[in-house]
């Protein structure tokens, strides 16, 4: 079964030789290196950008402007806050000019801790991307989710922001879980479309023949059906519910985990849904929490669903933090980690209203 | 009011003999009305602010002698195989010497839902229109350097002869988007097909030019990334017109970067905000251009008068037709959120 | 009574004549303007900075480590979404370095609608600046609070953001909000310190003999006290929600309106103790609705005071728009006015739980 | 393990003979021991990380011959009246020089709470040192560029001799942070003492120079802005030094900004990401120097080798030191959120 990060390769093939893809680019995206998490090996039309966040944004809204479909990479979402006036263009062109001129491009950014990447390796984007309206914003937690995700990223007229979570890229699918088209073993695969070691001037993938397949922005998928409690999450910490969900099991607390996969727009109808069921949310995701896209989530909920709650809804995030410590104990203490999911899952069960 | 596409045949080969300096009379002419027209404009965009028919003026007064040129020389059209425009809030010559309706300025001045540049949403000189390749004019200073490497990549690559051209002013070069500008666009090997405009006013607002750069030229900053530069009096048509196509046919033909910096007058101050009062002390360029013209026995200034009296009562007509012109209803604010279809790509 | 632009001016004299301000910069800051909003007119540390907001920032953050006492102006806040990584980089200097530099710099920034700014000069700041941690965060609603906040920013050691609410800039004072040591005369007032129309050069201002008040960082103000409602909010809708209430009072709806005045750290006690009063509860902001700080507000008042509350929380914050349009009623349309605060108010003053 | 701070009066005064080049012997000798050391250190540091005792490294080594004698030639302490130091994190031969103890890198390496730098918070290579005007080195590339015309400026208005040195790399000048650094610092009239460093060793990670820059030596940038500049083979650490040195005294004397582009290697890779393995390839500044001292007959291999080895096993016996220490405690992540007092400002 594909990695996420081979499932985003075949995706921007499929981008680039079906879909109408015509640059993917950013630092170290191009050969030699195919980007710092292989994501961008072996495609055709990859280049290496200047070391410069803002001229890479700059020239995806260009591209864009002249018909093109840019796939724009930024190397990482913590070098993304010098463009956010650029972004914000991006989500407002087409407004400003009255429905004049549209802007079809897909950024693409890792995002999240998980990696003991220190202060500028760990970032999220969501809850800053989340507040440029204008953009679509879509955060896979399994391969194929971003296989579907990016296709219908590259699709959509708008800009997409295709949010990375970092910490799965290497991570497989499971059964049920596979990119149609992709040969089943995981060797074949990687001798296919992994590139090699050392020189890799005369290496070319051997692109299986995939098929086309859209998830739709907007559209949330359910992880784990459950009756008790609601989990709204996305990305790295849909996994680590997932988990968490299965341990409480055993304690016989059901909890439903909601994959958003879409942050804007949100699937509100299968939240509604999920809450009115459970009557019990949780909101997990890793940003900082003061101003954080769960507290949106949360906020309309209680606008709107008050009275179905039988507990206080729950936001497990971020710690409100500078940054995120290198050392084991300083990410960990800083993030979500699946313990404190299962203990504010459990809570949540258990409360008597 | 609508207005024919200028005749742009004469501007291409000069045949007439040369009537001011090495340009024909026709396109003598064709400039000085032009630049009058978008004078008269501007005016009537003030005097609209002053009586309160708009919040806001800003607008291109004393950038006509170089923006009308500019605006003529453009391969005007939709698409890669056309020049495409990322100007700033003072090119409204530009805009009327391509043909734009001067009416659709005055409803952008009053914010009127008719407004087809922004739909009453946006300041009145921010101009956008799809049609003819000039992107969305934005407040914010000098992004447009970083986003015109984008059109411009995507001219090289289909290899048509469009090339892009980019515009702002002198404070402005102080953001890094213009150094992205440079950079991205002089790549060896990968060079732009771009023409990068600095309209020296010598102003930033209130901030004089002197004590803010080190620079003596701010086309220098181009030759240390081997580029063509040059210094131009903007104030001057003639000048402008011919250092614009010499400039445009060097990006169009060699496919690479040439930096244009063009000194010209602010005549009505920074904007609003500032007054928007005439000022005295710049050199006007429509005034010295309508004495040349006079001298040159081109136009007698009873015919320049005329032709002023005409213009400003078509404007002023324009503007009381666009006082009765519904305003943009509170619902509209949710439209053009999203895209349905892919316009910029085809899609209609 | 001063307005709250002299009153800035006041403050920024008092800092550099006393609390050892050694640098008020900026674009057209410095003479002839004294600032767009001609809040830096006749002091003596302002300059005028190149057009480069990056530049700024870094100017800032670069003279406070050097020990100096710098403050910043972005001329719109609308202009400073190109520098959220370097703000980022002034709030976490002092953690990062594990205490090592702390970084005592002033940002002052114009935000917020009101004045058909259009796109470009309406934006709010408080959402994206309570995202970025290591930041104090202040907003006045009048000017005596501009006067004592800006003093309490300029003696921080940390740096601090200075959220000037455009559409109050030119407002006036209401009795027993007095700066210590202003004329009581506005004409005198204006005749010592407003820069002359036309030639300045030879212009000094006459400052009155003013004494020091510093409002605490993180200590709201009760704007109207009230019973059966609680508003939270800050700068321009602080008058616009007062108003409201007054009106509502007619009707028998006592609203209490909390100026929360600084937005981090914020008075969380303060918030309670109304909260616990009122058990009702709307947040009033400008800016866009989606991961809003009102929400975290809410978000924190749901996790707390859940069963406290006697109506859902509500927030009437800026509509999810990529920006606000400059007709009349594409404004008003785009961010919250007195009666959609007075619906607001009612409609929780009357809610049955 | 304390080092004594290095004697640096002969660096000051070189009155002994040229023993390599232009250097005095003492000098060569100190330059040669602080490049040995900060290699051997950076050589540590990637065992460490390939141990499993650190996640993630990245640092300077073939960079010594230059930075070395920048450190030496540093006039280090706290205040305006000293130089203020933005680094980036290829710096460890620059701190050494200084006096830096070679342990609080293997600290920051492991992330020990004892980590001076960051308390184990940050990344190996990220310095901080207050006491001698180090600023934080942050890993975003180039916003110390735009930080440093700061500390600049307030030596400027206090008129000390002190002055700001700021360095990155060349992929890096691409940002529009390194404009901005130009832009502030020659503003005439107003012009910084600052010395503007870029270490080009020809990479941004895996993306080369060639075919991302128009400019042939990035040092050109300067001069439009009517500076000072010069590229330099920054292998050559006597180069190096007199390069240096003549920068410095300008600045510190003309209270002007200069360009100085060091040409060096990069010879570990850009990071651990891309392996950190020792690359042939590249002219290695450490073993030229070596092959250059032992001609003249300064030092013999030998002697070097025994260097070498006792550097060699003194930051062994320092790691396994450091892997004792303990690790920052969960509850920290709280510390210096928001200071309590006003230490830049000189409180205590
Ligand atoms: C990024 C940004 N910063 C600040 C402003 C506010 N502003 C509007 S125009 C202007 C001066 C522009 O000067 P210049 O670039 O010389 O152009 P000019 O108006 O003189 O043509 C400023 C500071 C802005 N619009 N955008
Ligand atoms: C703003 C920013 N963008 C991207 C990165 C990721 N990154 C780290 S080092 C590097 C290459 C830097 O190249 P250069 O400036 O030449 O310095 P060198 O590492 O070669 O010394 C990149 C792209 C970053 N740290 N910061
Ligand atoms: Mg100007
Ligand atoms: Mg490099």
């Amino acid at each position: 079964m594909a990695t996420m990060v081979q499932a985003i390769r075949m995706a921007l093939h499929v981008g680039e030789s079906k879909l109408g893809v015509t640059d993917i680019f950013g630092e170290d995206v191009g050969p030699p290196l195919g980007g710092v998490f292989t994501a961008t090996q072996g495609l055709e039309t990859t280049w290496n950008t200047p070391l410069d966040e803002r001229g890479i944004v700059g020239m995806a809204i260009g591209l864009a402007l002249a018909g093109r479909k840019p796939v724009a990479e930024i190397q990482f979402c913590d070098y993304a806050f010098n463009t956010v006036d650029l972004l914000k263009i991006a989500g407002n062109t087409y407004w400003s000019s009255g429905g004049d001129w549209n802007v079809p491009l897909v950024m693409m950014t890792p995002v999240g801790a998980g990696i003991r990447g220190s202060i500028y390796h760990s970032h999220s984007f969501d809850a800053q991307a989340t507040r440029i309206p204008g953009w679509k914003i879509v955060m896979p937690s399994n391969p194929r989710d971003a296989y579907g995700l990016l296709l219908s990223a590259i699709k959509d007229p708008n800009p997409v922001m295709f949010l990375k979570p970092k910490a799965l890229l290497r991570a497989k699918g499971k059964p049920g879980e596979e990119i149609p088209g992709e040969p089943g073993d995981d060797k074949t695969l990687s001798k296919m479309i992994d590139a090699p070691l050392g020189d890799r001037t005369k290496w070319r993938p051997e692109w299986p023949k995939l098929e086309e397949l859209y998830i739709p922005i907007g559209k949330a998928r359910i992880a784990r059906p459950g009756t008790q409690v609601t989990v709204l999450t996305y990305g790295r910490n849909v996994p680590m519910c997932v988990a968490a969900a299965e341990e409480l099991a055993a304690d016989n607390i059901d909890a439903e985990i909601v994959d958003l996969r879409s942050l804007h727009p949100y699937d509100w109808d299968a939240i509604k849904q999920s809450v009115m069921k459970t009557n019990r949310v949780l909101c997990v995701n890793e940003d900082t929490e003061i101003t954080n896209f769960g507290e949106h989530l949360i906020r309309r909920i209680v606008e709107e669903l008050f009275y179905e709650l039988h507990a206080p809804p729950k936001l497990l995030a971020g710690a409100h933090l500078p940054g995120i410590g290198l050392a084991d104990a300083l990410e960990h203490a800083s993030v979500p980690q699946k313990d404190g999911i299962k203990r504010a899952i459990a809570e949540l069960a258990k409360h008597e209203p | 009011m609508t207005t024919a596409p200028p005749d742009r045949s004469a501007e291409r080969s000069p045949t007439t003999a040369a009537a001011s300096g090495g340009l024909s009379t026709e396109t003598a002419l064709r400039l000085h009305d032009l630049m009058l027209r978008s004078r008269v404009l501007e005016e009537r965009l003030i005097t609209m602010y002053k009586q309160g028919d708009g919040y806001f003026w800003i607008g291109g007064p004393g950038e006509e002698a170089f923006n009308v040129p500019l605006g003529l020389l453009v391969d005007k059209g939709q698409g890669l195989d056309h020049d495409y425009l990322h100007l700033h809030y003072r090119s409204s010559g530009t805009l009327l010497a391509m043909g734009a309706d001067p009416i659709d300025s005055l409803r952008q001045m009053k914010n009127t839902a008719s407004d087809p540049y922004s739909k009453g949403r946006n300041f009145a000189g921010h101009y956008s229109v799809r049609k003819w390749n000039v992107a969305p004019v934005s407040s914010p200073i000098e992004v447009q350097y970083s986003i015109a490497i984008g059109t411009a990549q995507a001219q090289t690559k289909k290899g048509t002869k469009g090339i892009t051209i980019v515009q702002g002013g002198d404070a402005g070069t102080a953001e890094g988007d213009f150094a992205t500008c440079l950079v991205w666009s002089s790549r060896k090997g990968r060079e732009l097909p771009i023409l990068i405009i600095v309209t020296n006013n010598k102003f930033g607002i209130s901030t004089p030019y002197e004590g803010q750069h080190g620079e003596s030229r701010i086309a220098d900053r181009g030759k240390a990334f081997g580029m063509q530069t040059a210094t131009i009096d903007g104030n001057d048509p003639e000048t402008s017109f011919h250092a614009l196509k010499k400039a445009i046919d060097y990006v169009r033909t060699e496919r690479k970067p040439y930096l244009l910096e063009a000194m010209v007058s602010r005549l009505h101050g920074h904007s609003s905000a500032s007054g928007a009062n005439f000022v005295k002390d710049e050199v006007d360029c429509l005034t010295r251009f309508e004495q040349r013209l006079e001298e040159k026995k081109v136009l007698s200034r009873a015919q320049m008068d005329e032709m002023r009296a005409k213009y400003t009562q078509e404007f002023l007509t324009a503007s009381q037709k666009v006082r009765e012109e519904p305003q943009p209803k509170a619902e509209t604010i949710w439209d053009h959120v999203f895209a349905d279809k892919n316009y910029v790509g085809g899609e209609n």
